[in-house]
């Protein structure tokens, strides 16, 4: 029904969410092309987490349609979709604080079958964050909570992502860590890894994306390159501030 | 503008709890079981089928009792026929063995009533649902076993020759006239627990089932309240003991074994935790139901567990679940004017 | 509607007997291990009636630890805090709480099941005067004051500005309501100090600029305010002092001008590159 | 002493045995499974029902077919788990967890009073015993069968460790008691993980109760209820959700149980128990190994 | 108690019509307001009620007892009844827990049962005595011996059953026989074991002969009663006496042998059963006595009963059987004698009653109505069965 779909990662074809009687998404679309970090920004309840968690197979889509690389998935089960590379990280990092960090990056694999290429995967992991190396025996709560965000990052880097979506990865951090978390998120981007991120910080979100939307209701209000958008001055009203 | 400030409503199905909730919050339902209670007797008035009402209606009060203790506070209870075992050996043996008419019992009860909720509640209360769970249960086994081991609550046999209920020269020990009086007792410990949750105290205890720290950051001493929770329940237990003392005429650790606990916190389950009107018919359920089934003889558990079973699946919340909700307040200033107090200052 | 405010009891600050300059809220020397870890090491600030004061500091530091030792809900290992002059280092916090001490949490911690009017009743727990009897009878001392518990829920509500459904579940109101219902519930404690444990998370711009409003009312009914935040923008505007915690040392203590110029804690938290605006700034024109 | 000690031993592994299903399944969906005891008991019966179709050739060769009768019946309450699972928990996951007790509780009423239904209710014996011969271990009377048992107990046990803590699988069952939602995020099939977690408790409670009734001889309906509530206390003072911990529990409720009949006479014994296990909770709130959990305000 | 505050109208009228709603049912069933509509036609069959536990812990027993019970009702049915009259056997389910009884007694009154033939759980049956006084319906008790039912004097309630008391001198009195010198008595804890095990320790305390070394209890339902065991074993007696069950009793049995007690067990009634025989092993099981009423097995010409029983039910009679058999009998026999089934004169018939042929000997009832002689003979375990092994004449 659409152009092929080579060279898109993620379609999302007029989506509809319903959560018991509320209507949390009204016929949303977006496109994430490949090797593209497309931004997902809204309100608090505009929709964001539940695009993410309906694309997760998490959240059942009452109708509408999700393409992950050139495949439906509307309606496939949430193992299936990690199992096609769409790698979600959930809002507030939802790491196994009881587990150790080492352990924590094994279940990102969970579903890759050679253990040689998680093992691999981990190490790769651990060259680029070294704290998480040093600490691997420990349990994943005695992180701090930004190094428990470069974590949850990590652990979907084992998963082997062809896209990675983000959601909030900048909640409740300092400054100082959010620059890191944004440059983490551009370094796998270069890699050639798509990235959706979901943000309330869209400053943050707009200086790292290529492109970005607006979600308002269930709805997409605004589309366009970052640059753009950071430039619009309903954008800059709502979420950037003057 | 064009993006919209207010949020996408997020009120699942409040206009259905609404509706529900002025039917089911109305006191007049209270009065409509009331009246069936009355008029019960006027259907069917055998020994056998006043003798189920009494013990229904004995069901209730336990029921609405460890409502108190599970339902309001949150607090799991897998011992409460302890405290049941305690009122009505406590009356049972100042009656029997000491010639006490029940009702000076009734002092005394009490008094036991609230030391064993201190006594068990006290040390314990501290402590995570599930293990409060386990402790309750040995509190529960270890009372009923110390009755079957002791001399004085008669050993295995317990308590026989309790006298029927005399009020002020008033004898009661008709079976009709027994369940009028249990009826009205009961009915008036529905009322006090219910009026219990709905004050400060029941507040409180909401509070600190839903979230202890905020309840205690509120300044509510979440352990002293807890611990109140634990003796209005033993106090409810305890003097439903004294009424089934004198229901059965004889008591026997028998009565107060585990099952017993398992059943009444089903009933409180089953009707709908914190639900007054949901706990008496959970109550009336689980107490009729065998009886009911007593003709399927060999299949009368099977079938109870069963039913059991899917009761929970269909309504998982009970049978007639609380819902948080109360008639809109009185004054509620318009929403310009509230934009409005925004922008003041 | 500031009617509504003013009539709102419990706000109203207590001055010191002697009129001194005595500190409503002193922390000295505090000290938190948890198992080795030195979750604070040796906080020490103080904050006055109608301050508006602000911890910051990078994730971990210890803003959260301080603030469970100051409510009772940590065991201080050391240090002493004082309210009002009195020592209630470790104290419980519903004793704390009837100190006059009210907080927030991080993570929103309503009774999401009870109603948004009951969320704020229990604030008045304290307050309600009436006993299990007069519950168990309705005496009218109970209707009166239930009534009055209502009305005064009700005031606060409107204080804060909340517009959703005051008599259905807490948690069916939208993420930034809720912050609104629990800084009611603090304030219907009748605080004379505030504690808000990151206030502005989750808060998209426009609401953040409704709560600096907020801040500043409550401020002025003279409650003093102690802020957890990490939005620069808007510790920034609203302090009149910020204290920065890093590995649970205090690192600087004084107004924003001189917390933003100080070289420690721009190696800390703030970043070094100042010519780029910073992440997570909400951009309040300063001044 | 030494008599005591061992007497304890034995009973605590069975206690041990059928507290690690409970502790599994507590651990990974909080849900206190009063069924349980009832597996064990529908172990017994499985484990009755094959050796009585077997008839003559299991008594011929008794220790082999009763080692085929533990597989086949394991495997039968594995599955019977998995249905219940299936069939009355799963349903209700995310109901309040008071509800699904009570749907155990009704599954525990459905499957004694069923079993009474198929196998009558008088107890039924064995028809192969394990009669043993006693050897004399550091002054304590011991039979090789009891040590055969205990072995038995003591591998499933450590095969059951080596599966939590060394495969993904274990590792999955982990990650969803701890956070069900994330491990979906995970790719795992978060069903599928907790009906082999039931599959795994419930088929080391039929161990237990083919191996009960070949020892002691004697089944009947009624026979999990109890053994499910010391399984429970022997989870609980372990640390409940915690496999050492259930293990380690149900032999120190074993041995206070032998210890408490000793001091105390049977009658007060499971006074001296639960009396034990309340002042123990009292001062050390999460049990043996419990994990102290540092709530976060 | 909720004050009126609003809508009376409203309210009365919902009570009006609940009233009106459940007059109307008044007339079809039996209200208070209705008549007493006893209608017991001359033709009608006697009914016989027996409270019997079918769930719960002792569920075995209730078919045993049901069973016998519906024996002799058929018996004396295919005779042609009492005058004519046909007696019909009520089941109810006691399930020994006193609330199920008590609503059983209850139920069973309502349905107009003319006499009690049931009873096993001394502890459920005791809060059914005052139910069945008050209507008027006299109680035969065919397994519930524990004294206090009859200490409180109700002249309704008559046990066929030998007493804890008669039991026990039995026991104590081969105890002496057995030349045992230190006695060992273990008790389920259930108030029927209980009984026979205070009233065995009083004997032996009071007495010149053995020495009682240790009064044990075990919790009914378990499986591993080693410590129990080895509390016996550490003892030392020459003699133990189980007091309890054939379930746990058998278990007992054989975790004392492998425990290396080789001394002599006795059991009690309750544990007289071949399935004890089974559970212990029959090589444990060899040789143990028992303390028992005399039985089917023990009496000669009983095998008719034992054949017509299993070919009847399909299954072997077991514990109480013989005792509920009898009950009916009993019954039968004072209907017959007092020609009516008024409560005074088949009070009168029972207590007239004078060699009437049980398993357990000729009938009389003492004062207290409990049987005259309990009739407690000693059996023991031979090939693998219960023979007779001393009748203590």
């Amino acid at each position: 029904m659409s152009e092929p779909a080579s060279g898109v990662a993620l379609e999302i074809e007029d989506l509809d969410v319903f959560y018991g009687r509320v209507h949390a998404l009204r016929g949303l679309s977006i496109r994430v092309r490949e090797g593209e970090i497309v931004a997902l920004l809204g309100n608090n309840g505009a929709g964001k987490t539940t695009t993410l968690a309906s694309v997760s197979g998490v959240v059942p889509a009452q109708s509408g349609r999700i393409v992950a690389f050139g495949e439906d998935v509307t309606k496939a089960k949430p193992w299936d979709i990690v199992g096609r590379g769409v790698i979600h990280v959930p809002e507030g990092r939802r790491i196994f604080s009881r587990l150790t960090i080492h352990e924590n990056l094994q279940l990102g694999g969970y579903l890759v079958k050679d253990e040689k290429v998680v093992d691999q995967r981990i190490a790769e992991v651990y060259d680029i964050l070294p704290r998480l190396a040093e600490r691997r025996g420990q349990q994943g709560g005695t992180l701090s909570g930004g190094e428990q965000q470069m974590l949850a990052v990590g652990r979907a880097l084992v998963a082997g992502p062809r896209l990675l979506m983000l959601d909030e990865p900048s909640m409740g951090l300092a400054p100082l860590i959010v620059t890191q978390i944004m440059e983490l998120v551009e370094r796998i981007n270069r890699s050639g890894t798509s990235v959706l991120l979901v943000e309330q910080n869209a400053r943050a979100a707009l200086r790292i994306s290529h492109r970005a939307y607006v979600v308002e209701s269930g709805q997409i209000t605004l589309e366009g390159p970052a640059s753009e958008l950071a430039a619009d001055h309903r954008v800059i009203d709502a979420y950037l501030g003057a | 503008m064009f993006w919209n400030r207010k949020k996408a409503p997020t009120t699942a199905g409040t206009a259905r709890a609404g509706v529900l909730n002025r039917l089911l919050g109305d006191r007049r339902l209270g009065w409509i079981g009331f009246a069936v209670a009355l008029l019960a007797p006027f259907v069917s008035a055998t020994n056998y089928s006043l003798s189920v009402m009494t013990s229904a209606a004995l069901f209730v009060m336990l029921a609405v009792g460890l409502n108190i203790v599970v339902g309001y506070c949150g607090l799991l209870d897998l011992g409460y026929a302890a405290f049941f075992a305690i009122g009505a050996y406590a009356s049972g043996i100042l009656a029997t063995t000491y010639g006490w008419s029940l009702l000076a019992t009734v002092p005394v009860v009490l008094v036991a009533a609230v030391l064993a909720g201190i006594i068990i509640g006290g040390p314990t209360l501290r402590l995570r649902s599930d293990y409060l769970a386990i402790v309750t249960l040995g509190f529960g086994e270890i009372i009923r076993i110390t009755a079957n081991n002791l001399d004085v609550t008669g050993g295995p046999s317990g308590i026989y020759g309790i006298p029927g209920l005399d009020l002020f020269g008033l004898d009661l020990s008709d079976p009709v006239a027994f369940y009028y009086a249990v009826v009205v007792i009961v009915a008036l410990a529905v009322v006090g627990a219910a009026r219990l949750g709905r004050s400060r105290m029941g507040r409180a205890w909401r509070f600190i089932r839903e979230d202890e720290d905020a309840a205690e950051a509120m300044g509510i001493h979440t352990y002293k309240l807890k611990l109140a929770a634990y003796i209005a329940g033993a106090v409810w237990g305890g003097l439903a003991g004294i009424l089934f003392g004198a229901q059965l005429t004889a008591i026997s650790p028998q009565s107060f074994t585990f099952l017993w606990s398992a059943l009444i916190l089903m009933a409180v389950v089953l009707g709908g935790m914190g639900s007054t009107p949901g706990v008496v018919l959970g109550a009336i359920f689980v107490s009729l139901l065998p009886e009911l089934l007593r003709d399927a003889a060999d299949y009368r558990f099977f079938v109870f567990g069963v039913l059991l079973i899917v009761v929970m699946i269909f309504r998982p919340q009970g049978l007639w679940p609380s819902t948080a909700s109360e008639r809109a307040p009185d004054r509620r200033p318009d929403p310009a004017e509230k934009e409005e107090a925004w922008q003041a200052q | 509607m500031a009617g509504a405010v003013s009539v709102s009891p419990g706000g109203a600050p207590s001055t010191p007997p002697d009129g001194g300059p005595r500190p409503l809220l002193d922390v000295q020397d505090l000290h938190l291990d948890f198992g080795g870890i030195k979750a604070v090491d040796g906080l020490s600030f103080s904050a006055y009636d109608g301050d508006i004061l602000s911890v910051i500091g990078p994730n971990g530091a210890g803003k959260t630890s301080a603030f469970n030792c100051i409510t009772g809900f940590y065991k201080p290992t050391g240090g002493t805090v004082l309210i009002d002059g009195e020592d209630i280092t470790g104290a419980r916090p519903s004793a704390i709480a009837g100190r006059g001490v009210s907080r927030t949490f991080q993570n929103l911690r309503l009774f999401g099941e009870l109603t948004v009017l009951d969320n704020v009743r229990a604030g008045m727990h304290l307050r309600i005067k009436q006993s299990a009897l007069d519950a168990l009878l309705h005496t009218p001392r109970f209707r009166r004051s239930e009534r009055e518990a209502t009305e005064e829920a009700n005031r606060w509500l409107d204080f804060v500005g909340l517009r959703g459904d005051r008599g259905g579940p807490a948690r069916n109101l939208p993420y930034g309501e809720q912050r609104r219902v629990e800084i009611a519930r603090a304030l219907a404690r009748g605080p004379k100090l505030l504690l808000l444990d990151e206030p502005a998370a989750g808060l998209n711009h426009s609401e953040k600029m409704e709560l600096l409003d907020l801040l500043r009312r409550i401020s002025a009914l003279g409650v003093a305010l102690v802020l957890i935040e990490h939005d620069m923008g808007l510790v920034m505007q609203v302090s009149q002092r910020i204290v920065v915690l890093n590995f649970g040392k205090q690192i600087a203590d004084g107004t924003p001008e001189e917390v933003r110029r100080d070289p420690a804690v721009l190696e800390a938290y703030l970043g070094k590159d100042e010519d780029e605006p910073q992440a997570g700034d909400t951009e309040v024109p300063h001044e | 002493m030494s008599q005591l000690l061992w007497n304890g031993l034995f009973v605590g592994s069975f206690y041990a045995l059928v507290a690690l299903g409970y502790s599994m399944v507590y651990g990974i969906i909080k849900l206190l499974n009063f069924a349980h005891g009832d597996i064990y008991m529908l172990g017994a019966f499985a484990g009755f029902g094959l050796l009585t179709m077997a008839g003559a050739m299991a008594t011929s060769a008794s220790f082999l077919a009763l080692f085929v009768v533990l597989l086949v019946a394991m495997l039968a309450t594995g599955t019977s788990g998995l249905i219940l699972e299936r069939v009355a928990y799963r349903p209700l996951r995310g109901a309040p967890r008071l509800s699904v007790l009570i749907t155990a509780v009704g599954a525990s009423f459905a499957l004694e009073y069923g079993m009474r239904l198929v196998a009558g209710p008088n107890p039924q014996v064995y028809p192969i015993r394990l009669e043993g011969t006693t050897v004399h271990v550091l002054g304590a009377r011991v039979t090789l069968q009891q040590l055969a048992l205990v072995a038995i107990a003591i591998l499933l046990m450590i095969g059951l460790q080596w599966l939590i803590m060394g495969t993904g699988t274990g590792r999955a069952m982990r990650a969803i008691s701890q956070d069900p939602k994330a491990s979906l995020y995970m790719g795992i099939n978060v069903n599928s993980v907790i009906a082999r977690t039931f599959f795994i408790g419930s088929a080391l409670a039929g161990a237990a109760g083919v191996m009960a009734g070949a020892y002691y001889g004697k089944i009947d309906f009624l026979m999990g209820f109890l053994i499910g509530l010391k399984a429970f206390t022997a989870a609980v003072i372990g640390g409940i959700g915690n496999i050492k911990g259930a293990m380690l529990g149900g032999l120190v409720l074993g041995m206070l149980e032998t210890f408490g009949t000793a001091w105390l006479g049977g009658e007060w014994r499971d006074v001296f128990a639960f009396g034990f296990l309340i002042l123990f909770l009292t001062l050390r709130p999460t049990g043996l190994l419990g994990e102290r959990v540092t709530e976060r305000v | 108690m909720t004050p009126m505050t609003g809508r009376p109208r409203r309210r009365s009228a919902t009570f009006a019509s609940v009233f009106a709603a459940s007059l109307v049912l008044t007339g079809c069933g039996g209200g208070l307001l209705s008549g007493d509509d006893e209608a017991a036609g001359s033709d009608e069959p006697i009914a016989l009620g027996m409270i019997t536990p079918l769930s719960g812990s002792s569920a075995a027993i209730g078919p045993y007892m049901q069973n016998g019970a519906q024996l002799a009702v058929d018996e004396i049915n295919a005779d042609g009844g009492i005058d004519g009259r046909e007696l019909e056997l009520v089941i109810e389910d006691g399930a020994c827990d006193p609330r199920t009884a008590t609503a059983a007694a209850n139920k069973l009154v309502t349905e107009g049962v003319e006499i009690s033939v049931g009873g096993y759980c001394s502890g459920a049956t005791l809060p059914t005595l005052p139910i069945f006084n008050k209507a008027g319906v006299p109680m035969i008790i065919p397994a519930a011996n524990s004294t206090e039912l009859v200490d409180q004097g109700l002249e309704n309630v008559f046990l066929i059953n030998g007493t804890g008391t008669q039991q026990a001198q039995a026991a104590v009195e081969f105890m002496e026989k057995q030349g045992a010198t230190r006695v060992a008595i273990v008790d389920d804890n259930t108030s029927y074991s209980t009984d026979i095990a205070e009233q065995t320790a009083e004997l032996l305390e009071g007495g010149e002969g053995p020495e009682l070394v240790l009064q044990e209890s075990v919790t009914a339902g378990e499986s591993d009663y080693s410590a129990n065991v080895n509390a016996v074993v550490q003892a030392n007696p020459d003699f133990v006496y189980w007091t309890g069950y054939y379930q746990e009793g058998g278990l007992i049995i054989r975790q004392l042998r492998q425990a290396g007690y080789t001394g002599p067990i006795m059991v009690a009634d309750g544990s007289v059963d071949q399935q004890l025989v089974e559970i212990a092993g029959a090589e444990n099981a060899a040789g143990v006595f028992a303390t028992m009423t005399q039985t089917p097995d023990t009496i000669p010409g009983a095998e008719d009963w034992i054949a017509s029983y299993t070919e009847k039910f399909g299954a072997d009679p077991g514990p109480y059987s013989t005792q509920a058999y009898d009950a009916v009998r009993v019954a039968a026999e004072a209907l017959r004698e007092a020609g009516s089934t008024e409560t005074d004169e088949v009070i009168a018939a029972l207590e007239a009653i004078d060699g009437f042929e049980l398993f357990s000997g000729p009938l009389q009832f003492t004062e207290d109505h409990t049987l005259s002689s309990g009739g407690f003979l000693i059996l023991s375990v031979q090939d693998g069965e219960f023979q007779l092994e001393d009748p203590l004449e």
